[in-house]
C-alpha cells in the first residue's frame, strides 16, 4: 500500500485544515487501512511533530490550536471504526479562575496543552467562587485541579480553595496546579499546592511526571 | 449615539507630532498643562499580593497612604513641574464603590498636603475595574454590574479624581478568541460592533458624570483587547504583525470615548494613543520601558515618541534595597521626562522624538506602526470610513499595507513566518464581505456562546 | 609602588568625551568592544532576603542560574549587540571562595549557552566581597581575610569570570567619621593616604591575577566612601557639596587600580567614573536612573553623559507583575542603550550628552561636577599633584572653585545651608598642613581606635 | 540677672562649638547662675531646638553631631555641681549590627538620636554574633534591643537572635527593635521583632512610647 494519502493526511493537519484532514481520513479509510494506523500514523503522529515544533517555538499558537481542531475533526471520522477506545484519557482535569478574576486567556492555553497531553479537562471558567469548585470535584472526581489567578488581589483565593478542600477531605488525592502572572514558586507551596507553572508547554509535563510518582 | 465623529486630522505635519505637545491641550487650576510642551510623569501602583475584604480593607488604606506618600516625595526631592498619579481600583474596590470612594480621599489628601506644603503640583487619574464580566453579568448597560461601575466613577469623582478612566471590556471574550485563533474576522467584529456599541454607551455616561462634577473626562485603553495580543506577541505565542494590525483597529474602538467627549489624556496602556491623539488633538498617555515593571514589550523607546504624560503601566508595592517600587518607578520616571523636556527646552525635541522611533522601530511590526510618519499615513485612512465597522476594515487593511511596504523598503525586519501570517491577514480581510448586515448576521450566528450573548450588548 | 602615573589627560577635547568612546577601547574575542562606540547594558543581580549557608547553597545555585537564563534570554529577544553581566559575590561566597567559584561556574555555563545556542555575546564581572573587615581583621594584606578575598578572585578568574572588580574598603571606617561630621581632613586623609596605600597593595596583587589567568583587571570604585556620601546627601542628611566633593577626591582613589594596571571598565557604582575616564582613558561602567532600584540619586541621567556600559547597580531577585526584576532591569537598560546608540549612529551623540548634562547638572552640586566639562577643568588640576595626598587635596580644592564658579555664573542652584558648608568645607582645606608628615603624624595621633587601627595598614 | 550668658551659651552650642561652650558654662556658673538653671535653659533647650530643626531638615547630621558634643562638653563641666543626678537615662539599649555585616553608618545614626533622647546605649560595633547579644544582655540587662542588618543575605540572622534569646529566656521583658536597608515590616512581625524603623529620628519616638506602654 503506497503511504501517499498519509502524507497528504499528514500535510492537511499540520496547516490546520480540518475539512481536507476528515476528505483524507476518509480515502484513507476506503483505500483499506486501519483506523488504528490512520489515528497514529495518520493523526497522533503529525500531532506531535506540531506540538514539537510550538515548543521550539517554530510556530505559533493559532497554528496548534488549528492542528489541534483539524486532528478532532479527523478523529470524529474514526471514532465509531476503532476496535478499542484507544483514547481514555491519562487523567482528568478540573480548572477555573478564582472568584473576582476575570482574566482567562492564561487559563484556556493550559487547558489546551493538557488536552494535548491527554488529560480529559473540565473547565469551570472563570469568576469561580469557592463552593463551585468544591461541588465539582465532588461531581466530576478529577485527580488535578488547576487554580488561576492573574490579580494580587484574587490570588489568596486559591488559598481558600485548598482550605475548604482540606476541610471537606477532599485534599488528600487531589493534586493541585497553581498558576497565573503574580504567583510564584514561593507562595504556591506556601498555600499547598503541589505544582507551580504559569507556562502551558511546562504544566502537561510536569502534571504527568508528578502523577506518575502519585498513589492516584 | 455618537456626538462628534472625527473626519479630518487634527495634526497634517510630521513636524507637530511630538511628545509634550497637543493641539488641545488641557489646563488645570493648579498650573499644570497637559500637551503644553511639558511631559509629566504619570505614577501608576497597586497593592502587593493580598485579599481585599472587610478585614483588610484598613490595610489596603494604609498601604496606598504610604504609597502616595513615598511617590510625592519622591518627586518633591526630584524637582518635578508636575507629578500624575493613578489609581487603578482593584475589582473589590468596584464591587464595593465605597472602598474605591475612600482610597481616592486617602490618595487626594495625601496630594493635596504636598501641593500646599511643598508646592507640589499634582493631578490624581482615578480608573474603576470594568466589572461587566463573569457569570452573574445580566445586561452591559443596566442590572447591578453597570450600577456599580456608574456608583464607583460617580462617587470617586466627587472625592477627588482629577481625571476618569478605564480599561474597558465590552467585546473582550470574543476578541481573546480571535487572537487565540488569529481569526481576522472574528476580531473586527469583537472590535467594529460588539466593543463599539459598547464605547458608545459606557462614555456617554461617563462623560455626563465628569461633566456633572466638572472634572476630566480623560480617555479608555484597548488593553484588554490589543495588549492581549501585544503580549502574546512578545512570548513568541502569536506574530507580532497580527499584534500590530489589531493595535491599530483598537484605535477605532478607543476613539469612541473621544467621540463620546472624552477630551484626554487618555490612558496609559492604550498603546494606540498616537492614533487618538493624530486624530482627535487631545493630549495621550503612554507608558514603555519604564512598564516592564508590568510586562515586557518591543517598543520601549518608540511608546514615548509623541507622549505627553509618560507611565510606568502598574507597579505592586514591594520593597526593593533602594526603596518600595512606587517611588522607584517615579525615579525612573522623572529623569526619562526630564531628559525629553530638556530636549524641547532646546529646540530639538524632533531629533529626540525621531531617535526614539528610529530605536526600536525596525525591529517588530507592532513598534512600527507606533512610527509617527506610519500613523499619518494610516489615520489619513482610518478617518475615511463612514462606521466603526467600516473604519476598523480600512485600519486593518491600512495597517497590512503599510507593514509590507515598512518589509519591502527595508525600514522593518519580518522573518517568514511573520510574511505569511501577514499575507493570511491579508486574505482574511478580503474575504469579509462588504454588506454588514450580512457580516453581523453570521458572526451572531457563529459566535453565539456562554460566553458572547449579543443580546447583552442588545444586539439581535 | 605605583606602575604608572597619569600625569596628562587622556582626553583633552570636550567632543572626544562622550558615552561609548574611550581612548583605551578593549577588545574581546567574542567581538564586543567596549569603548569602541556601542553602549552595553551591565546587568546586576542578587539574592532575595536568605541566608547563604551549606543548607541553602543548592538553593542560591539554582536562584542564579534562573536569573542569569532570565536576563539572557529578556537580552536576546531585544536583540542586543552584546550583555555584560556583573555578579557581586554575596559575603558569604567570598567567605567561601568554593561557593563564589561554584556561582562563576554556574553563571557562565548559561551564558556560553546563549552564546553558542542563540548568537547572544557576553560578559562576565566578577565582584568578591572585600571582607577585610570586622572584629577579627589581623592585617589588610595578609592572614586569613586577605588570603580568602586573594583566592577567590584566583578561583573565579580561573572559572569563567571575563572582568574582576572589586569594591574596596581600605580606609572606610575613618571616611564613615569624616562624611558624619563633614571633616574635610579626615576625609583627606582617608583617602589620600589610607585608602591609598591600600588600594596600591590590593590593586598590584588583582592585576597579577589576572595578567596570569589571560583575563581583565577592570578596576575598582568608591563605593564605600563617596556612594555612602552621595545617598547620605540625596537624604538631606549631609550637605549635597559635600557628597560632590568628596566624590572628586574618590577620583585619585580609585585610579590607583588604574594606575597599577587595571585597564577598565571600572565598577558601575563608581560615580567618580567620568574623572577617571578623562585621566586615564579607559572605558567606563556607569549607573544612574535605573539603579533607582538600588539607591535614589540626584544625578540619573547625566551619569550616562560619557559611559561605556550602563547599568541598574544590584538588584534584589523578586516576582513583580512583568516578571523577576533581573529580567526588567535587562529590558530597561536595553532601551536606553538603544537609545543612546541611536545617537551615535546619526551623528548627535554630542547632543544626546548634552542633554543628558544639562537635564540635571543645575540642580544639585554632585550632578553638576560630573559635567563633562567640569570633569576635564578639575582633572586637568589632579594630574599636577605630585603625590596621591596632594593630588586629593587639589582634587577637593579644585571642586570647590568649580562649584562656586557655577552657583556663582547660574549654572548650578545652591541654597544657603549648602553655600555655608561650601565655605567651611573650603577653610577646613586652607587649615590642611601643607607639611605631609605633619598631617600624618597628627591624623593617625586623632584618629587610632579600635575601628582604624594604623598597623593594619603598616602605617606609622 | 541679666540672661545674655545664657543667649551665648545658647549661641555657642548650635553652632556645635564645645570650647565656646565650655567657656560660657563656666562664666554662668561664675555669675551665679545655679547648676540646674544652666543644664535646662542653656543646654537642654538649646538641643531641644536642634533636634526640631533636624527633623524638619532645616540643619544637617553634622550639625546635630557637633551640637551634641558641645552639649556633652557643656555637662561635663556642671556634672560635679550638679545637686543630684538629673540625668538618669529614661532606658538602657543595647545595639549591634549582625554577624557578617559590616556596615554601621545606619545604626550609628540610630544610635545618636536613642542617645539625644535620653536613653543609654550600650554599641556592640558591628558583625556581632549571636551569642555576643545573649552575653551581653545578660551582663548589661538593657531593656532594648536594637539589632541592624543592611544585607540581603544577613538579615536573617536577626531571627537567629531572637531564636536565642527565647530559648535562654531573655525574650519576654525586651523590646527588640530591628532595621537596616532590607528590613520590611513584615519581615519583622515574621521574625517576632516589636519594632521596624529605618528612619534613626523615629526609632527614638517610638522606643519611648512603647517602653511607656510596657511593663518594664
Ligand atoms: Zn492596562
Ligand atoms: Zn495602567
Ligand atoms: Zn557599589
Amino acid at each position: 500500500m503506497d503511504r501517499e494519502i498519509l502524507n497528504e493526511l499528514t500535510v492537511a493537519l499540520q496547516k490546520g485544515d480540518a475539512i481536507k484532514t476528515q476528505k483524507f481520513v476518509k480515502i484513507a479509510l476506503k483505500k483499506g487501512y486501519e483506523p488504528e494506523q490512520i489515528l497514529t500514523e495518520g493523526l497522533v503522529s503529525s500531532m506531535n511533530t506540531i506540538a514539537e515544533k510550538f515548543k521550539k517555538k517554530q510556530i505559533f499558537v493559532p497554528d496548534l490550536l488549528l492542528a489541534t481542531r483539524a486532528m478532532n475533526a479527523g478523529i470524529f471520522i474514526l471514532k465509531p471504526k476503532l476496535k478499542k477506545q484507544l483514547f481514555s484519557p491519562i487523567g482528568k482535569v478540573l480548572i477555573g479562575t478564582i472568584e473576582g478574576d476575570l482574566h482567562d486567556i492564561g487559563k484556556n492555553l493550559v487547558k489546551v496543552f493538557l488536552e494535548r497531553a491527554g488529560f480529559e479537562v473540565i473547565d469551570l471558567g472563570n469568576d469561580v467562587p469557592v463552593n463551585y469548585f468544591i461541588e465539582a470535584i465532588k461531581k466530576f472526581k478529577p485527580q488535578i485541579l488547576g487554580l488561576s489567578a492573574s490579580l494580587t488581589t484574587t490570588m489568596y483565593g486559591m488559598r481558600d480553595v485548598i482550605k475548604a478542600l482540606e476541610k471537606e477531605g477532599l485534599r488528600e488525592n487531589l493534586l493541585i496546579v497553581v498558576g497565573g502572572v503574580p504567583i510564584t514558586e514561593s507562595f504556591a507551596t506556601g498555600i499547598g499546592a503541589d505544582i507551580y507553572d504559569m507556562d502551558g508547554t511546562k504544566v502537561a509535563d510536569k502534571a504527568k511526571e508528578k502523577l506518575k510518582c502519585s498513589n492516584f | 449615539m455618537a456626538k462628534v465623529t472625527f473626519n479630518e486630522l487634527a495634526i497634517n505635519n510630521l513636524n507637530d507630532f511630538v511628545y509634550g505637545h497637543a493641539p488641545k491641550k488641557i489646563k488645570f487650576d493648579n498650573g499644570m498643562v497637559i500637551g503644553g510642551g511639558t511631559v509629566y510623569p504619570e505614577v501608576n501602583f497597586t497593592l502587593p499580593p493580598m485579599q481585599v475584604n472587610k478585614n483588610t480593607i484598613s490595610k489596603a488604606y494604609k498601604q496606598y497612604k504610604e504609597m502616595t506618600e513615598g511617590v510625592c516625595q519622591r518627586a518633591m526631592e526630584l524637582q518635578v513641574p508636575g507629578l500624575v498619579i493613578e489609581i487603578e481600583l482593584v475589582p473589590d474596590m468596584t464591587f464595593n464603590p465605597e472602598w474605591g470612594i475612600e482610597t481616592t480621599k486617602i490618595v487626594k489628601e495625601v496630594m493635596n498636603e504636598y501641593q500646599d506644603k511643598n508646592g507640589l503640583k499634582s493631578l490624581l487619574r482615578i480608573t474603576p475595574v470594568d466589572v461587566r464580566e463573569g457569570n452573574d453579568l445580566e445586561h452591559m448597560w443596566r442590572g447591578k454590574h453597570w450600577d456599580l461601575v456608574m456608583d464607583t466613577f460617580k462617587g470617586c469623582a466627587e472625592n477627588g479624581a482629577d481625571l476618569l478612566s478605564i480599561e474597558s471590556v465590552g467585546g473582550k471574550n470574543l476578541h481573546d478568541d480571535g487572537v487565540m485563533f488569529c481569526d481576522v474576522a472574528k476580531t473586527v467584529f469583537s472590535l467594529g460592533i460588539v466593543a463599539a456599541r459598547d464605547m458608545e454607551k459606557l462614555w456617554e455616561n461617563i462623560v455626563k458624570i465628569a461633566e456633572e462634577t466638572n472634572i476630566i473626562p480623560a480617555g479608555d485603553t484597548a488593553c484588554a483587547f490589543a495588549n492581549t495580543s501585544m503580549v502574546l506577541a512578545v512570548r513568541g505565542m502569536i506574530p507580532t504583525v497580527f499584534s500590530a494590525i489589531d493595535r491599530v483597529m483598537c484605535a477605532v474602538r478607543t476613539m469612541i470615548a473621544n467621540e463620546q467627549g472624552a477630551i484626554g489624556p487618555d490612558k496609559d496602556c492604550g498603546y494606540e494613543g498616537p492614533y487618538i491623539k493624530a486624530i482627535t488633538g487631545t493630549p495621550i498617555s503612554m507608558e514603555g520601558k519604564s512598564a516592564a515593571v508590568a510586562h515586557n514589550s518591543f517598543c520601549g523607546n518608540i511608546a514615548a515618541a509623541v507622549a505627553d504624560l509618560w507611565s510606568n503601566e502598574a507597579v505592586e508595592n514591594k520593597r526593593l534595597l533602594g526603596g518600595m517600587t512606587p517611588e522607584i518607578c517615579t525615579e525612573m520616571l522623572v529623569y526619562d521626562c526630564r531628559l525629553m523636556n530638556q530636549f524641547t527646552a532646546s529646540g530639538n525635541n524632533l531629533l529626540m522624538r525621531d531617535m526614539l522611533v528610529e530605536s526600536d522601530s525596525r525591529l517588530d511590526a507592532h513598534a512600527y506602526i507606533m512610527k509617527p510618519s506610519v500613523v499619518l499615513n494610516i489615520a489619513k485612512e482610518i478617518i475615511k470610513g463612514k462606521t466603526h465597522l467600516e473604519r476598523t476594515k480600512i485600519a486593518a487593511k491600512a495597517a497590512v499595507q503599510e507593514i509590507r511596504k515598512g518589509f519591502e523598503n527595508g525600514s522593518l525586519e519580518l522573518n517568514e513566518r511573520e510574511l505569511n501570517y501577514l499575507n493570511m491577514i491579508d486574505s482574511q480581510l478580503e474575504s469579509i464581505p462588504d454588506n454588514e448586515e450580512e457580516f453581523i448576521a453570521d458572526m451572531i450566528e457563529n459566535n453565539t456562546t456562554e460566553k458572547f450573548d449579543p443580546k447583552k450588548y442588545d444586539i439581535a
